[in-house]
């Protein structure tokens, strides 16, 4: 999709579990494999550490799309952690649909520490995926968005 | 228990009550011949080869002597002319039924007997005929204990069998009845015999063994499975003739729990099989070796004594060595086995070292990165061995009379000369792949360790930390964590050993501040995160009814952090602030 | 002019229950009546808002709103009340989060004028009459204010010191309210005039939670006959209370029905919505993707559930106006 | 003033879904042409009910009115009932009945001391600064007052103890209530009943102490100015007798013929709405007579709920004192049906007597302590109508869901819109009779307060006006949309007429 003349940059978001999935875009890099600019990856822990509440702030803020990462089931760090990921995410997409967003802008994916090709493959198709479903313009809160970054900025 | 007297031959002697006249009259070098008697087992008078005159007040009769017990002054005569013409008599009916049996005719030469004077309707050329001495049956039942094998009708239609002829559920295959048959009618005969050394297919063939011959330590086992005492309870003839008494059958298999505070994970790998690559005829063609059976025939204490033989014994004209069998193979593993290289210019070394066989090896890449290596890759090329390169499509039987003596053919592109070649061989060798061991999935969920996609275990990072993992306290060495070969290994574990050594001198563990904690003040007890910690660090005070995380125990997974639904887990290193803080600073532009 | 504390009542898009809850006061009331001077309250003084912009700016103490922001007259008088008073207190969920009236936000004026005026099956409307801004009556023009595309809480119109939760407040939480600010040591700005804990502090059934809390499935409170004595959320059904504020004392439990979250989320939550969303997804008890579905469906509208009172507020705010069905 | 059309401000009359407007459309002659009462403010339940689970309504719903939730709880709690097709055991009837009953109690005594009751009881003369609960109390000694007070306050709190809140209660739910009372709770219940129903008694002797035996005042009941002979609606039992909870609803003509029978099911059949563009509310009006405009008579399909109506809609009570209370009205006021507005306060007394009644009655009955308090939904949901009688009249409440029971859609028609076009025609009958020649009769402004007042308007639906005088300001305006006049009570309570230059 074109946006005054310029070729439309999705903003996504990517909270990556430090044990695999940021491991698996270090090795990525590492292996000097070409991945979407769009992506900007914030480090947690666990994928587990990821409330909702961030996925919907990112939103929010401007993000067109989230991706959440986390070691495949089995093999969390945490033992049970991708889990409780899973299951928040798939809540969070049932809630999404009902706030008219595109369930596809949230995306859960497992990516090992071994699985740079893999990181870099579903950042490729997470941009283009989110290319093609265009910009997200959230109900007009500017003063909700406001409210939440004074709280940020308070604490 | 009272002694007996009585004469031997007119030789006086005293035996216990009950010894039976044979076992008194060996002893004393009388020759009494016997076919059913043998001292493991009990009399049984089957063959009545043993008769001895035993004469008395009232005259003499002919009795036998493996199941006649010594009485009070018996007068036993063992080569009168009575016993021998009997002796003849029963020796020469035996003979007319089995004419080849080799250990009657020796008895009949003895007794001084030609041919028979009779025929018989049931007669058995065989030289291994059954003479029906019946000591496997009894030594089946008496010994072993597993009554497998018993016998049918009577006189002359008498046959020892199975029961109903099927194959014996009963039997142990232990083979003692083949090695007290005294005609070697009986024999064991494994199944699936492919031109192997035994040791590759059965195991070990007797229940006490020594694993190898450099096994270390260097005690012979017992094989529970083999051995006759863990299947029928009985035998523990070993025990008898052990000295030292060093046999033990009651002991057990145990676990033993070792409370430690760091692992070094050095599981090691599996062999490819190569019989997945059928092209190659791995157990379909008899002159095809993995390359663990050359490493035993090669091994001057292998099964071949170290020498080069094909299966019928003869030595090889030609060998052929395949490299990357199941390595850089986009069908089995993509990655190169690192260690196959070397040995199988190893492997041609020996060869050519000990036979005349020309040796073709059959590579991709020739990989002698290691020290030394490339000096003994060009050695090797010195000692006349051809390598081809290029990777072979299959190996086909070219002969197939035994007067083609087995040859071979290897099919392969030669991409050197860009041409396709036949090379006809009498062997080959195949290189399997290292790979994984099959318990490697298991061993890494009881460690939580992860594992690359190829499967071996996944050091914490590939350059910077190699040998520890994402675990506190848990290490990887040696093949487990990818192919190496043996400096590699002992490089990586002494790696490992030391940063453990580093560890408890210290004697203290860092942790790191990245940890959940609760406000006693905001919590409201509402025991959301109580089942969420996988590491039990959340307790729940009962008389302040609040939840409470042991920093000790957190490791800062931030799950409950994420979960409490007031708020009132504070998340260090990854609190709420600094994400969103984050998130504000990356999504402003 | 009396010297005592000017004080000032006035309501937005509410049902009128913030006015009962004063009259709850019952004998305080007039002790109020007594302590301070007010100087507005629409629903029961006669004043008028030219008497309020008479009023010298700042010269009220304090001005209780309750209400969402939902026609534009309320937004002028937010302005203008604000203006006036030193302190402005969100009084009740609907100034404090948007309240009920704030599940409108799902749709937009078109979509509900449509239900309201033409779509109704008792609504006779032939002509697709429906309310306008300006209309010719007798050649004269009469007017309606403006219903906005969306209800706002109060703090996204004007700058709010204080909030009082609850829908609707307790008497007990007013009374103190009003004590506190009568006191002169005011807690700081933004401040919610409530407990800081979650409800089940609060809560009779807090001692019946199991120590393992977890969910296998959701009962609706239909479905099941829920013991009196048992945590409801440990019985199946999704009680809002440990993501929301204490202070009602856990009234709808001891009506033996689950909270629903009037009282907002605490000062540590922005979002109460996602954090009860979080803490139940987190005890659902499955790691199947097929049965945690299931176990999701026994939550028909986590939406609406969520953000029954807050969705004004939310991160999101509401529906996409492109999403909206018409 | 050319631009007078601009600068209006909007000042509150009282509550209608925010506040209500006046506008007194004038001919060139000055006399009055039309008087328009508006209800600037929507917030369309009806449509953010999609969507939500349908045993979520009742507290939903409640937040249409926070003076009168009870009302909304149990008609959306009995649309439950229907939409699951659940019958509630015989014990959680009677625990909603009793719980319905204690909040008409306490919410008809709201009515008669703190807002209408003023009118009267202090004396339509006096100023509107002492016209106030503050007032009454003064009136009739703060014993009273007190006990006033006190009275709601214990029945408010019977309520939350059962319902959880009394500000949005809690309880109902498909098929009967979510909590027992316990046997210490009816205790309390057949004391505060007592009391309740002594209460109501001496409110009536009040009521005829100083109302019925001051000739001004029953005149004022009796003049013309307040009557309009309409349709009149009301819910009754088997025979016919007023009932809040449950029944039929029954309607009379303006010659107090029953003109039609239905229950909640058949509303769509016999209720509908007209919209008007210069307000927020619709106008119900009988649907087989059909909207002839804000017309009087037969003709018209304009109605009446709330006491006035149920009264004559009704052929009496099932309590004795309310009964005897009953006749004494109809004898007084020349038999059914009556139609003037006023005689609404005496009705709602009336009322008031039989809610303390029924609630002594219920209290009485040990089964309101069984453990049977609900019987579980088992059919698959459709489509549901609940009805009550709120103190201001019939509610009706339908929903439509899918076989999850999620709304689908939802329809609602709250008391005080079935009035809505009777109370017009009593603003526009108050404006013709007091504008003359664009002259303003300052009287205008109390008689207006009093039609209003009688109606104890709530405007879909949270809507009261609290002690004091209800607020009020009109605006006369001629052909060129000049304000010719605005007239407002001023904080004083002094009339002040404002004229341009």
């Amino acid at each position: 999709m074109e946006t005054n003349g310029k070729r439309y940059q999705p903003r996504i978001i990517g909270f990556l579990c430090n044990w695999c999935s940021y491991t698996g875009a270090d090795l990525a890099g590492v292996s000097r494999m070409k991945s979407a600019p769009n992506l900007r990856i914030i480090r947690v822990m666990c994928s587990g550490r990821v409330d909702p509440a961030f996925v919907l702030r990112a939103f929010r803020l401007g993000a067109d799309g989230v991706l959440v990462a986390g070691c495949h089931p089995g093999d969390c760090h945490y033992k049970q952690g991708n889990f409780k990921a899973l299951r928040r995410a798939m809540f969070l997409k049932r809630l999404l649909r009902e706030f008219g967003v595109d369930e596809r802008r949230l995306r859960l994916e497992w990516i090992s520490a071994s699985e740079g090709e893999r990181f870099a493959q579903v950042t490729n198709e997470f941009t283009e995926q989110l290319r093609a479903l265009g910009p997200l313009q959230l109900a007009a809160q500017p003063e909700a968005a406001a409210a939440a970054v004074q709280e940020v900025a308070a604490q | 228990m009272e002694m007996i007297s009585l004469k031997i031959d007119g030789k006086p002697t005293q035996v216990q009550d009950g010894t039976s006249i044979l076992a008194a009259a060996r002893p004393l070098g009388a020759r009494i011949p016997a076919l059913c008697y043998h001292p493991l087992l009990k009399p049984f008078g089957a063959c009545r080869v043993c008769v001895v005159e035993s004469r008395g007040t009232a005259g003499f009769e002919l009795v036998t002597a493996c199941n006649t017990p010594c009485a009070e002054g018996m007068d036993i005569l063992t080569d009168s002319p009575h016993v021998l013409a009997a002796r003849r008599v029963v020796l020469e009916l035996m003979r007319a039924r089995w004419p080849n049996v080799s250990i009657l005719k020796e008895l009949a030469a003895e007794a001084g007997l030609t041919t028979p004077r009779f025929g018989s309707p049931k007669k058995d050329e065989n030289p291994e005929a059954c003479i029906l001495c019946l000591r496997c049956v009894r030594v089946c039942e008496e010994v072993v204990g597993a009554c497998a094998i018993g016998y049918e009708d009577r006189g002359m239609r008498r046959r020892v069998v199975t029961p109903f002829d099927q194959p014996s559920e009963a039997c142990i295959a232990c083979g003692t009845c083949t090695s007290i048959c005294p005609t070697g009618h009986i024999k064991l005969v494994p199944e699936d015999y492919r031109g192997k050394p035994a040791e590759f297919l059965l195991g070990p063939n007797t229940a006490i063994y020594m694993p190898t011959p450099q096994a270390v330590p260097k005690v012979p086992r017992i094989d529970a499975d083999t051995c006759i005492h863990f299947k029928t309870g009985g035998c523990q003839a070993c025990i008898d003739v052990c000295e030292p008494g060093a046999i033990r059958h009651e002991m057990e298999d145990e676990e033993i729990e070792v409370e430690v505070g760091q692992v070094l994970v050095t599981t090691g790998f599996g062999l490819f099989d190569a019989s997945a690559m059928a092209s190659y005829g791995y157990g379909r063609l008899d002159n095809v070796y993995a390359a663990l059976e050359i490493e035993r025939m090669l091994n001057a204490t292998g099964p071949t004594g170290g020498r080069v033989l094909t299966k019928d014994g003869r030595t090889p004209r030609a060998i052929g060595i395949i490299h990357c069998v199941g390595s850089r193979d986009e069908n089995h593993h993509r990655y190169c086995s690192r260690v196959c290289c070397m040995y199988a210019l190893k492997f041609a070394h020996l060869v050519k070292e000990r036979s005349h066989a020309e040796v073709y090896n059959f590579y991709i890449d020739m990989r002698a990165f290691g020290k030394g290596y490339e000096e003994f890759y060009s050695r090797v090329m010195d000692e006349g061995v051809h390598v081809v390169r290029g990777k072979v499509a299959e190996v086909v039987q070219a002969a197939w009379t035994g007067r083609e003596n087995g040859t071979m053919l290897i099919r392969c592109e030669d991409t050197l000369i860009g041409r396709f070649r036949e090379i006809p061989v009498d062997m080959v060798i195949l290189c399997n792949a290292l790979q994984p061991d099959d318990q490697a999935r298991k061993v890494a969920r009881l460690f939580g360790l992860s594992r690359s996609p190829d499967g071996f275990f996944l050091e914490r990072h590939p350059k910077l930390d190699p040998v520890a993992t994402t675990t506190d306290g848990l290490f990887v060495a040696g093949c487990c964590q990818g192919p190496k070969d043996i400096p590699d290994s002992v490089a990586q574990s002494s790696a490992a050993a030391a940063r453990i050594l580093a560890t408890i001198s210290k004697g203290a563990v860092e942790i790191e501040p990245i940890r959940a904690e609760i406000s006693e003040e905001d919590c409201s007890g509402c025991r959301t995160c109580n089942p969420l910690c996988p590491y039990y660090a959340i307790e729940f005070l009962a008389e302040k009814q609040v939840s409470h995380v042991n920093a000790a125990l957190c490791k800062g997974c931030g799950t409950c952090v994420a979960a409490c639904p007031s708020g009132a887990i504070a998340g260090h290193g990854f609190s709420d602030r600094q994400i969103n803080a984050e998130l504000e600073g990356i999504l402003a532009v | 002019m009396s010297a005592k504390p000017k004080v000032a009542f006035y309501w937005c898009a509410s049902c009128g229950g913030c006015e009962e809850a004063v009259v709850d006061l019952a004998e305080k009331v007039l002790d109020v009546v007594a302590a301070v001077d007010i100087v507005f309250w629409p629903v029961a003084l006669d004043f008028k808002r030219h008497d309020v912009e008479a009023m010298p700016d700042g010269s009220i103490l304090a001005t209780f709103i309750n209400g969402a922001i939902r026609m534009s007259e309320q937004e002028e008088m937010a302005h203008l009340l604000r203006r006036k008073s030193v302190v402005v207190v969100a009084f009740g969920s609907c100034a404090q989060l948007g309240g009920i009236p704030g599940l409108a936000n799902f749709w937009s004026r078109d979509t509900i004028f449509h239900r309201v005026y033409q779509e109704s099956p008792s609504t006779r409307n032939q002509q697709g009459t429906e309310p306008a801004l300006e209309t010719q009556v007798n050649g004269h023009a009469v007017t309606l204010p403006v219903f906005h595309e969306t209800v706002r809480s109060l703090n996204q119109v004007i700058d709010v010191d204080y909030f009082l939760p609850g829908c609707a407040p307790t008497p007990k939480l007013l009374a103190q309210a009003v004590e506190t600010l009568l006191s002169g040591n005011l807690p700081p700005k933004g401040s919610v005039l409530a407990p800081d804990t979650a409800l089940c502090d609060e809560c009779d059934r807090r001692e019946t939670k199991p120590d393992r809390m977890m969910i296998k499935e959701f009962h609706r409170p239909h479905q099941v006959l829920a013991n009196q004595e048992d945590c409801l959320l440990a019985q199946g059904l999704l009680c809002m209370g440990p993501a929301t504020r204490a202070g009602c004392e856990a009234r709808c439990v001891q009506g033996n029905m689950p909270c629903t979250g009037c009282f907002g989320p605490t000062s540590r939550v922005t979002d109460q919505g996602s954090k009860i969303l979080s803490a139940i997804a987190s005890i659902i008890d499955s790691t199947d993707e097929a049965e945690v579905s299931r176990i999701l469906d026994s939550i028909p509208d986590p939406a609406g559930t969520f953000y029954r009172y807050s969705l004004p507020v939310s991160l999101l705010g509401g529906r996409r106006p492109e999403a909206i069905p018409r | 003033m050319a631009t007078t059309g601009r600068r209006f401000t909007i000042d509150p009359i009282t509550r209608l879904e925010g506040h209500g407007k006046i506008e007194v459309l004038l001919d060139e002659s000055g006399n009055v042409e039309r008087a328009l009462l508006q209800v600037p403010e929507l917030r369309g339940f009806e449509k953010f009910a999609e969507g939500r689970p349908a045993e979520d309504m009742p507290q939903i719903t409640s937040r249409i009115c926070g003076v009168c939730p009870m009302a909304h709880h149990m008609a959306s709690t009995k649309a439950l009932d229907s939409l699951y097709k659940v019958d509630p055991p015989p014990a959680a009837k009677k625990i909603r009945e009793l719980i319905y009953s204690t909040f008409m109690t306490e919410d008809h005594a709201l009515h008669f001391y703190f807002l209408g009751g003023p009118d009267f009881v202090v004396g339509p003369q006096a100023p509107a600064a002492e016209r106030n609960v503050l007032g009454v109390i003064s009136k009739v000694g703060v014993e009273v007052g007190k006990r006033v007070i006190a009275t709601r306050k214990m029945l408010r709190e019977l309520i939350i103890a059962v319902a959880g809140k009394v500000i949005h209660p809690v309880f109902g739910l498909p098929g009967g209530v979510a909590r027992r009372i316990t046997r210490e709770e009816q205790e309390q219940f057949k004391k505060a009943a007592g009391e309740a129903v002594d209460f109501a008694k001496f409110t009536l002797a009040t009521f005829e102490e100083v109302v019925l035996h001051n000739n001004d005042y029953v005149k004022l009941i009796l003049s013309d100015a307040y009557a309009h002979r309409t349709y009149y609606m009301g819910m009754v039992d088997q025979e016919n007798r007023l009932n809040f909870y449950d029944g039929a609803i029954r309607v009379v003509s303006p010659e107090g013929r029953e003109v039609a029978r239905f229950t909640a099911d058949q509303y769509l059949d016999y209720v509908a709405e007209h919209v008007e563009p210069w307000s927020y509310i619709k106008f119900c009006y009988l649907k087989p007579v059909g909207w002839k405009g804000f017309e009087e008579g037969g003709e018209s399909g304009v109605y009446c709920v709330a006491p006035l109506a149920r009264l004559n809609a009704a052929d009496g009570f099932a309590t004795p004192l309310a009964k005897e209370a009953w006749h004494q009205y109809f004898d007084a006021l020349g038999g059914k049906p009556v139609h003037q507005t006023l005689a609404n306060h005496w009705a709602r007394v009336i009322e008031l007597l039989y809610a303390a009644e029924r609630m002594r009655e219920l209290a009485m009955d040990d089964e309101i302590t069984s453990d049977n308090i609900r019987r579980l939904p088992t059919e698959i949901p459709k489509e549901g109508f609940g009805v009550v009688e709120a103190p201001r009249g019939t509610l009706f409440h339908h929903y439509q869901t899918d076989e999850r029971g999620v709304i689908r859609k939802a329809n609602l028609i709250v008391a005080t819109q079935n009035n809505a076009a009777r109370m017009a025609m009593s603003v526009d009958k108050a404006a013709r009779g007091l504008v003359k020649n664009g002259q303003v009769s300052e009287g205008i402004l109390n008689m207006v307060e009093m039609a209003f007042r009688a109606y104890d308007p709530c405007h879909g639906c949270a809507t009261h006006s609290l002690p004091g005088s209800m607020p009020l300001v009109i605006r006369l305006w001629d052909r060129n949309r000049n304000l010719v006049a605005a007239v407002r009570r001023d904080s004083n309570g002094t009339v002040r007429t404002d004229m341009p230059r």
